[in-house]
Order: structure tokens, then C-alpha cells, then sequence
């Protein structure tokens, strides 16, 4: 058999992802959509805890932060998701039952936030301490001067590797399956990946990218937009078809230079 | 300026020492201003000018040496509330670039002031309206021109009508029907009783805005009184050297 | 089938390396197939190599995940897929079966003191697979909704933390699982599974294939088979009515082969 | 049964542990660091190019860099690293033999690639526009302003978020299982989940964590250390025992302020 | 200054027109300045001097118009190029903050006119004595005070010998001590045959070192002519005005 041949079947066979279409829609997709949007907005929202406190003067708040970034970013997702999951798994039943769920977000929780804490501090530590001078001269306290001033242009700096981390978390939703999924539980990459263990062809997995793709695409280009909206500068006045140009934060964006070869390529 | 502020305070700034690491930049700095004075610092560029300001407000804590108002050491004090009453306009402006000139200024108004958003905004708009911005409103900083820039950065610490205002190089970029402009503005402040420290090396314009002119150097004032007695009769000869070079 | 342009006379089967069987497998699938002490092993994976020894092949695993393995069969990554792979129509798209060598019996592993005590009393129970095992498929097709895990271990941790009331498991795993447990899980009930385990070839390599069930024939026949069977399943009776391999030979009684 | 005490059993058996120790340290260690460090290398140089691609003002390599950031960060990551380890296999065949490393490093570098990608043009674009100007006011090309001034600033800004992605592809690494390994190519990972498969126990996968703590940490805190000492400003006459401050960028960070309770604490 | 530039031009802006957005800030704009001349550009701020400065050395390209150095275009050539020969300090100074004082100078010396790592140096500092910071070389922007940082900008634009020297408020952050330092150096400039454009709110200042004084509003060079002439009998009322204002 022509080996090109095989290989496209392996990954582009139609029938199986048809028939992998109706419970990736109907069962995956809603599953990946909670676990990955519950855990990006808890996530999100520890994250930013941990960078500031992370980049607070008091050390009772900066080492743990600290040692909690270190050691939730460090050990494999797989082991993190387990440990939580079976080791809450008692204290869970009681609460919620034996639906895997709630414990897997809190997991993906958890994670999200020692990598969304640092991108997060990474944007507020690069914002000129004049700033944080502009703010406090005025009268606001360090909390208000950072919530008000700081942190709305610190995140600003590094929306897209924000979205990097929910990209992740979208798929790193798939590792609950470590804690046993009914087949109504089962997210989008599990689905694929049982229609590739059941058939041994891969197309269905690949069709679960196509949803990834489907879910990160739009996500990609809307923060994006946001992030241009938000820039500020003569982009208002650009010709759309021109969007981006080399924006940088300010205004005075040099325009293009037809005439210059040699500042055309970047090297 | 039609509101007068609610109280009028002296302000003494008593042997302050501040060192950056091993270059010690204020040591042993004094200054004296009335209620509702004004006080013009002088000197060199890198004398300790700017620094001085900054410890009178306390975003930088002097290492030895004090601040009064009316007496009263400020550095027993919660910070936030000591510069909620002394408003501060930066040499650099350090305006917020995300912001527009508009929320630049209603920012405070709103969030320490507790005024309405109407409030505040018609608040920022006569602000400025006084310094001749009421078009850039909607602008970011990033669209201004550098005077501009520094107007904002004016309207922004007058709008919360402080107690006493420090000023850095406040007509740096600022041309001569702008100085007017906001000399003018600056004598209603004094008329209203406000307490103000203007760091500046245009001398035609400390000549004109001071009661009391000090020339500092090298992190101690030399020289203060008033402008004629400094301008005219200068003791010290560091600042006799000084003013020689005045165009 | 069709014609086999990597076959040539020094490598008549169209192995990747002329003499040398590549052979997908997983690591961490015992007593079937795992790594041990830096070894491939478990059962199928030493049957396999005695039967490469009897047409003169090196046998060399590499392990991989369960749902890359056919596929990579079937694009000649691998010549051979050793994995306790069950014989389904659905595989069939995919790769070609040499002929059923090992059989299976399902155990279900329950908590002690369950009340479960038969494969008849699972309907609305929480029953937990190992995703894409004969298990997965049996337990699915009797309308069981599974909770699905990806390994053993999974499973165990199910049983363990309560949140699952029973486990179907390969039987000889899950009676190792019950005997490690000191006590906490037992075995309720074990079942003959309905289908064979078989090596995996890629689609149309129907000399490789022939050759491995001649091979598989002449170790059936020698012994090897009913030896292995011995030492990996010890004490698990072999059905009646399961034959191994063409079915044209039979193979020695234990007490024979030992 | 005592669901502490099966947590316990569950995830340190110390026995289990140092059965797994030794191959973990000749094999396991040496494999995921060969991984991590090529594909480390090669996805950040990848990233670089990727991230001033997508800033530049021709659109012929702005698209293709927002294309190729778009599908290598959505598909999911064991699908891509099958795609190219499988697709490329006839290739790599010839030119490397049948070891799954080359095409396994070459993917998650493809992979880790997109994400530096963003994070870079995240740290590249928060710089503002008026350094390139005083770049180019000088006479440099915009390259040559991107590669001395631009770039060395917008790098610095992201150093937290790219070790992030610097510990997502240690971890990553385990992927290459998926084209198979032998058993001398196992990385930590696998042998963890191999001990783990063969004991009924999940000590060994704990192990391999700890293995990746021992990697992830030192990497931070060298970052962190060399991000420090890159940061301009009084930090050099700071107490040690109080590095950090409030370590906003630039010199006149302000000094705790112990006398004011409300300014302490974030909020 | 002891080297003379290789050669001296002249320049002049012919009608340029800019506008950002609906805002047209420049409205046609023209200007001339004679081989190794000074002129110096004042105005109200936000008239667009910054503005048209940026688009002399092409870091704005006009809307329309042009810019002859020696009568030859230079919207045809190499940008680059073109900067290379026509140095600039900005109003706001764009220092390279993760560089040393010494590395924000020498980095164009070695990278564009590709002198060795010593020699680079030594230039830098003889030009870093040369505006007083010769003790500076190994801070960083940030560690400054504002006239010094201005310096700086200035010691690294004049390090590397440009024809053309483009000055946006290069005064604005100095005391009158270094104003005159800053005179002295540009007489030395002038006399080696630099041509310079100055932007400047100090009339003082522009009496002084300029030969032809323009005087911008909304965009367009109202009037320019000998600093002389324009001081002492300005003809446009505006200019009158906006003279009446120097306090
Ligand atoms: N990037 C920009 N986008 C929009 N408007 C701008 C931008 N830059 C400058 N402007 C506007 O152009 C006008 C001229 O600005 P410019 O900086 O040239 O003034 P200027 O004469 O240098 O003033 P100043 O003396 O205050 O520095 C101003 O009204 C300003 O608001
Ligand atoms: N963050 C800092 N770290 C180290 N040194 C500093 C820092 N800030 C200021 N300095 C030094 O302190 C001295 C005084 O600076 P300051 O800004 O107070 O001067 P100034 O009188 O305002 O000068 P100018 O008129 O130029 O603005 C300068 O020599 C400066 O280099
Ligand atoms: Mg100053
Ligand atoms: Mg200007």
C-alpha cells in the first residue's frame, strides 16, 4: 500500500469522524466547555491572588506564593489531578457525590493559577515604577493604587500568553479522565481518543483537534481584537486592512517604509 | 480656581538626609513655607531637587530628618492620607497611558473623593478647561504633545484640591503664554490660601510665583528668602556663581 | 491485499529491518504485556517471541499508548502490535489479525462486603473499565454506562475511594489486585470473555501474517504456549472450547509440557 | 478503611519509590532532559522568529505566523507529535533510523514554538513605541532596533511566562510516547507509570514529580535570580533578605511602609 | 567638539502637511536653514514643533511636501541613511532604560559608525564629560534626575558626529548653569559647520543661539526671519502676542 495513502486514511478518514461528530457535539463539547471555562475563570482568578502576592513586600505573602507556584507547576498535571482527586475523593463524595467533576476543576483550578500567576506577574512587575509613583502621590492606597493603575496595564501586556494558559486548559480538561469518566462525562479528546482505540485510526482524534481548533481560534482573535481595542494610538486612523501594523504600545508607530529594503525583513 | 481649599498649612521640612545607596543625595536639606506661601527651589540639575519633593510627600522615606505640617511630623502618619492632602505634579508627569486625559484626571475624584461620575467629570472637564485641554479630553497621553502632557499632569493634582501642592519643573515644557497661564492659575491658588513648593529653573518665573526662593545644592540648601534678597544680593557664592549664568 | 513493495528476498516479510520484528506494545499492562526490570514481558510479548524465534526474527518492543498502537501498525512504524488485543469487527477496518492465541476471563473486583456478588446485579451500579479493553466493550454493550479510567491503577483507586461499586477487570489482574489488597477488594464472580486476543499486522502483509501463525502453530505444538499459560495465568483452566491458534494442532496437556 | 491512610499507601510508598529510583536517575533523567533541552532550544529560537513574524507590517509573515501559531497551539499536543512522529516516519526513517527522538523533539519544538511565539510578541509589543523611535532616531534599521533594543526589553518583561512554557515542554516530553520508545528511551514519566502499572501503586509517578520539581525549581529561581539582577534600579543596594521590594521596572520603588496598616495587604 | 562633521548642509522643509486622523496637525509647514545654521523653532505648545521635527528625519513620513538636505530630496533615499547623517534628541528623551548611561552612547558608535569596543567608549565618555556626567556612565536612566537623562539624550545624539542635529526642547530640564554649557557646546557645533534645528520655549535661550527664528502656530511657520527681526519687530499679530506673554 502507498504509504501517503495509509497515512491520510490513518488521520483523514471521513466516516470515522462522522461518526465520531455526534458525541463529540452532544456529549464532548459541552463537557470541555465547563470543565475549561470553570477552571480559566477560578484559575484566572487565583492566579492573579498569587501575583500579587507574589510581588508584595510582605514575605508571609510572597513565599508562599512562592513555593505554591513552584510545586503546582512543577509536578506533572496527571499526578496533580490524581493526588487531588483521589485524595479528596472521600470528602468529595459527601459533597458533591461521585460525579468526577468538581474536584477535576478545582485540580485544573489549581494548576491554571501557578502558571496564569506568573504571566500575571510578569505584566505588573514590567509597568514603570513611575506609575505606581503617579498613583500613590494621588492619594491611593498601595491595594487601590495596584487594582486601579497597575495590574489593568500589567495584564494588558501579556493577554496573549494569558490566552497561551487557557489554550492549555482547554486541554489539559482532558486529564479528569484520570478520574474515571462515565461515557456521558467524557470530554471532546476522550471521546476521539476512545473512537482511536476502538478502531485503531486516528481520524476521530484528529476531529477532536478540529473542535480545539474551532473553540481556540475565535478565543485567539477576540482577545486580540480586545487587546488592539485597548491599545491606545492612532490605530483608530489605520486603514483596518493595515490592522496591527507594528504596534506598539504608544502611538508614534512608524509607518511602513516602501522605500527600504532594507527595514522591510526583520533579521 | 473659585473654591478655596478648606484649610491653609505651613510646611517645614527639618534636616533630611536621603542616600541612594553609597551617593547620598539630600543631607541635611531645610526648607520653610507659610500658610498659604510659596516656596521656589533652585539649583543644579542633580542637586536633590526633585528628591526633596518626594520625601515631603513621603513616596520616598527620608533616612534621618522630618516634615511638618503645621508642626506636625508627617511620618507618623498613614501616607495615603498625608498625600491626599499634598498633591504632586511629576518632571516625567507619569500620567496613566491607558487611560484618557479625562479619566487621568476623574480617577481620584472618584475613587477617593467619592464624587458621581458626572460629578467628577464636570469637576475634570473646568479643570481642564483651565489649562486649555478642554478638546484633548478623550485623548490618550500618548497623543499629546509634551506641553499638553504636563497640563494634565496639572489639572489632575489641582482637581483634588490639596492642602499643599509640590510642583517638579512644573513649566518645564511649557511655553511663555502657557507659564502665564499657569502662573495665573498658580496666584489664585496662593490667593485661595494653598500651600505650594515650585521646583523650577526658569528664574524670570520663581521671581515672579515666590514668596520664598531656596537654592539647593549638592542635598542641602545653601541659600533661602525672599526672591528680591536672593536675586538681587545672593550671599553664597555657589549661588553667586549660579545666577551669573542666567541668560 | 496488494503487492508488497518493501518485500524482497533477504526481507520477505517487509519488515522495517531485514531479520528484526519491531513490535508495538505497552508498558504497563501486566501480566499480559509490561516492562520489568528494562525487559518487555508479560505473556503475549514472550509468546511472540518464541514464535519470531521459529522464523528466524529478533524480536525488538517498543512501547506506546494504547490508541497510537494500531494505527502505527497499520503505517509500518511497528510490523506487529503485541497488546492482548482483542479480535472486533471495528479493528478489522484497520489492521489484520494473525490468528487467536490467548482467550479471556473477566473478574469483577468489589469493595469487601459488597453485596455484588454476580455480572447479573451491575444494572445501575457504577461500574468501572479500562478505557478500550474487551471490558470497556462488554460492559458497554450490555448497556452498563461504565466509568471509564485509563489505566488499572484508575480503576483500583475507584474501588478504593468508594466512588465506584464494582471493577471488570482481566481476571488474573484482578484477582492480583484482590490478593494485594489485604483483604479490602475481593473478587465477586469471573466470565469467560467472548472474543480471542491476536497479534496485529498491518493491512496486506499477509506473508508476515502467515508466517506468524505458522509460527504461532509450531510453538502450540512444542509446548512454549501451555508453558507460558502456566506461568503467567497459574491455576486459570483453560475453556474447552477454546483452540489456539489454526486449530489444526493441538496443544500438550500442562502436566505434559512441564 | 482509613481513606488518609490509603492516600498515603496510595502515593508514598517508599519502597515502590526506590525501586523506580535508580532507573528514573540513569534513564529517565537523562532522556527528558536530552528532550527538554532540544526542544527548549530550538522552540524558543522558533518562538523568536515567530513572534517578530507576527508584529511585522508585511502581512506575507504576519498571516502565515498567526496561521502556524493558531493550529500548533490548538491542536491537542499528542495529536500533532503523532501527526509529524507518523507522518514524517518514512522520512525520519532514513535519515535518523527508527529512534522516535529526532521527530519527537522536532514536534514539541513545532509546539512550544507557538506558545513562546505569543509570549514573546506579548513581551515584544508592551514596549513602547518611543524606544523604537530613539532607536531608529539613531539610524538603526528596524531590525537591527528590534534585535538591541526592542527585543532584549519585551524579553525581559515575559521572563516568568516563558519559563512557564519552558516547564509545560519538560513535561511534555512524556508525549513522545506516543511513537513508542524502547525501553533505554523512556523518560521519567513513563517510568513512573511503568513502576506505577507494575506495583498498583501510584509512588513511582509521585516520584517522577519530585524528579520534575528537582528540574522545574532550580530553572525558576535561576530565572528569577538572573530576571533580578537584569531589572534596573536600587535593587543592588537593597537588603538581600528583602529582595524582590515591590520590584515594579525602573529605580523609585517605593519603601515598605510599616507605619501604615492599610497599605500593607493587597486587596 | 573638537572634530569638524565632514561636511555641512543645508535644509528645508517645502509645505508639509501630516495629519493624525481628522487632526491635522501639520498645515503646511516651511522652513529654511542654511549650511551649518541654527534655527530655532518656537511656538505654542501643541503647534506641532515635535511633529515636525519627527518628520525631517522620516520617523513620521509627511502627507504631503518634502524635506531637501542640499536641495536633494530625502523622501527618496534610505531612511537609515538618512538618520544616520541627521541626529535627534526627543522632548521626552527615549532613553534605553535596561542600558547603562555609557551603553545608551556607545551602542550606535559601535553597531552603525562600527568602532571597537574601547574606542566607542572613549568617545562616549569624552562626550559624557563634555555635558557634566562623566560620574554617571555606569547608572541607568532610571537612577537619574531629569537634566540629567536630558544630557544624556544629548551626549548620545552628538556622539556620532550627524550633519543635521534636531533638538526638541533640549533645555527644558536644565538650570541655567547647563543651559549655558549646552550654548557653549552648540556654538562649537554651529562653527564646525553642524546645521541645527532647535524647537525651544526658552526665548532667552533662542535669542541666542539661533540665526533664524521661526515662529509656528496650527501647523504652519507664521513667521521666521533674524532673531532680531522677529523679537524686537515682529510683524504677525499672533507673534505678537504670543511675544507680549515672555514674563
Ligand atoms: N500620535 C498622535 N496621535 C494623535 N495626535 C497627536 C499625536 N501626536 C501629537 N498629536 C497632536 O498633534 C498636535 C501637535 O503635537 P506636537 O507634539 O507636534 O506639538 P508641539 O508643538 O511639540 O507642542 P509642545 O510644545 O507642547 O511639545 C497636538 O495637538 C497633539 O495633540
Ligand atoms: N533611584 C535612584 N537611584 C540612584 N540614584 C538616584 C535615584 N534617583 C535619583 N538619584 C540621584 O540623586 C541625585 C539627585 O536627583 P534629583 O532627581 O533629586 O535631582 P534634581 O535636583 O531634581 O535634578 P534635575 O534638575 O536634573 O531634575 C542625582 O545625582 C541622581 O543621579
Ligand atoms: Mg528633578
Ligand atoms: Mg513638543
Amino acid at each position: 500500500m502507498d504509504p501517503l495513502r495509509t497515512l491520510w486514511e490513518t488521520f483523514f478518514d471521513w466516516d470515522s469522524m462522522r461518526e465520531a461528530l455526534p458525541d463529540m457535539l452532544t456529549v464532548g463539547l459541552p463537557n470541555t466547555l465547563i470543565l475549561a471555562v470553570s477552571a480559566a475563570l477560578l484559575g484566572s482568578v487565583l492566579g492573579m491572588l498569587l501575583a500579587v502576592a507574589g510581588i508584595s513586600r510582605t514575605r508571609w505573602l510572597r513565599w508562599p506564593a512562592r513555593v505554591y507556584t513552584d510545586i503546582f507547576r512543577g509536578l506533572p498535571a496527571a499526578a496533580t489531578i490524581l493526588l487531588i482527586g483521589v485524595g479528596l475523593a472521600p470528602f468529595g463524595l459527601q459533597v458533591w457525590g461521585p460525579n468526577p467533576y468538581p474536584l477535576g476543576i478545582l485540580a485544573l483550578s489549581l494548576i491554571a493559577a501557578a502558571y496564569i500567576g506568573e504571566i500575571f506577574r510578569a505584566g505588573i512587575q514590567s509597568v514603570e515604577a513611575a506609575q505606581l509613583e503617579g498613583a500613590r502621590a494621588l492619594g491611593f492606597s498601595w491595594g487601590e493604587a495596584m487594582r486601579l493603575v497597575i495590574v489593568p496595564q500589567g495584564v494588558r501586556r501579556v493577554l496573549p500568553a494569558w490566552v497561551n494558559q487557557l489554550i492549555a486548559l482547554i486541554k489539559d480538561s482532558s486529564l479528569v479522565y484520570f478520574l474515571g469518566l462515565l461515557a456521558s462525562q467524557r470530554e471532546l479528546f476522550r471521546i476521539g481518543q476512545d473512537y482511536a482505540a476502538n478502531t485503531g485510526n486516528q481520524s476521530a482524534l484528529l476531529l477532536a483537534g478540529l473542535f480545539y481548533l474551532a473553540l481556540t481560534v475565535p478565543l485567539t482573535h477576540a482577545v486580540n481584537a480586545i487587546d488592539r481595542r485597548l491599545r491606545q494610538g492612532r490605530a483608530a486612523t489605520v486603514d483596518p486592512d493595515d490592522d496591527g501594523g507594528l504596534a506598539l504600545a504608544g502611538s508614534t508607530a512608524l509607518p511602513p517604509e516602501t522605500a527600504a529594503p532594507s527595514t522591510k525583513e526583520p533579521r | 480656581m473659585s473654591t478655596a481649599t478648606a484649610t491653609s498649612v505651613s510646611l517645614a521640612v527639618r534636616d533630611v538626609h536621603l542616600a541612594f545607596g553609597a551617593n547620598k543625595v539630600l543631607r541635611g536639606a531645610d526648607l520653610d513655607v507659610a500658610r498659604g506661601g510659596t516656596a521656589c527651589v533652585i539649583g543644579p540639575s542633580g542637586s536633590g531637587k526633585s528628591t526633596l519633593l518626594r520625601t515631603i510627600n513621603r513616596l520616598i522615606e527620608p533616612d534621618a530628618g522630618d516634615v511638618l505640617l503645621d508642626g506636625r511630623s508627617v511620618l507618623r502618619d498613614d501616607p495615603d492620607a498625608l498625600r491626599q492632602r499634598v498633591g504632586m505634579v511629576f518632571q516625567q508627569f507619569n500620567l496613566f497611558p491607558h487611560m484618557t486625559v479625562l479619566r487621568n484626571v476623574t480617577l481620584a475624584l472618584r475613587r477617593l473623593k467619592k464624587l458621581g461620575e458626572d460629578e467628577a467629570a464636570q469637576v475634570a472637564r473646568e479643570q481642564l478647561e483651565l489649562v486649555g485641554l478642554a478638546g484633548k479630553a478623550d485623548s490618550r497621553p500618548a497623543q499629546l504633545s509634551g506641553g499638553q502632557q504636563q497640563r494634565v499632569a496639572i489639572a489632575r493634582a489641582l482637581a483634588l484640591r490639596p492642602e499643599v501642592m509640590l510642583f517638579d519643573e512644573a513649566t518645564s515644557a511649557l511655553d511663555p503664554e502657557l507659564v502665564k497661564g499657569v502662573l495665573g492659575v498658580m496666584a489664585d491658588l496662593a490667593a485661595a490660601g494653598m500651600t505650594m513648593v515650585v521646583v523650577t529653573h526658569e528664574m524670570g518665573f520663581a521671581r515672579k510665583v515666590a514668596d520664598t526662593v531656596a537654592f539647593m545644592d549638592r542635598g542641602v540648601v545653601l541659600e533661602a528668602g525672599e526672591p528680591a534678597a536672593v536675586f538681587e544680593r545672593p550671599e553664597h557664592p555657589r549661588l553667586r556663581q549660579f545666577l551669573s549664568q542666567v541668560l | 491485499g496488494g503487492d508488497d513493495s518493501t518485500a524482497s528476498a533477504d526481507n520477505p516479510y517487509g519488515l522495517q529491518q531485514a531479520g528484526v520484528l519491531r513490535a508495538g506494545t505497552l508498558t504497563d499492562a501486566p501480566p499480559n504485556v509490561y516492562l520489568k526490570d528494562g525487559r518487555f514481558t508479560g505473556f503475549d510479548n514472550d509468546l511472540l517471541t518464541a514464535v519470531a524465534g521459529k522464523i528466524g526474527l529478533k524480536v525488538e518492543f517498543v512501547g506506546t499508548d494504547f490508541s497510537a498502537l494500531l494505527s502505527q501498525v497499520n503505517n509500518r512504524k511497528f510490523d506487529v502490535g503485541s497488546s492482548s488485543i482483542t479480535i472486533t469487527e471495528a479493528r478489522k477496518k484497520t489492521v489484520d489479525f494473525g490468528n487467536g492465541y490467548d482467550f479471556g476471563y473477566f473478574g469483577l473486583d468489589v469493595p469487601a462486603g459488597s453485596p455484588v456478588t454476580g455480572f447479573d446485579q451491575l444494572a445501575g451500579k457504577r461500574v468501572v473499565v479500562v478505557q478500550g479493553t474487551v471490558q470497556d466493550d462488554y460492559a458497554t454493550g450490555k448497556g452498563l454506562d461504565p466509568v471509564r479510567v485509563p489505566d488499572y491503577n484508575g480503576a483500583l483507586n475507584q474501588l478504593k475511594a468508594g466512588t465506584a461499586d464494582a471493577w471488570i477487570a482481566p481476571a488474573e489482574i484482578g484477582e492480583k489486585s484482590a490478593a494485594d489488597s489485604a483483604g479490602k477488594i475481593t473478587v465477586a464472580a469471573k466470565e469467560l470473555s467472548p472474543a480471542p486476543t491476536a497479534y496485529a499486522v498491518a493491512k496486506g502483509n499477509d506473508k508476515l501474517r502467515e508466517a506468524l501463525n505458522k509460527g504461532l502453530d509450531e510453538v502450540i505444538a512444542d509446548g512454549t504456549w501451555t508453558k507460558l499459560q502456566a506461568q503467567y495465568y497459574p491455576g486459570r483452566p483453560i475453556p474447552a472450547d477454546f483452540k489456539p491458534g489454526s486449530g489444526t494442532v493441538a496443544a500438550p496437556s500442562p502436566s505434559a509440557a512441564s
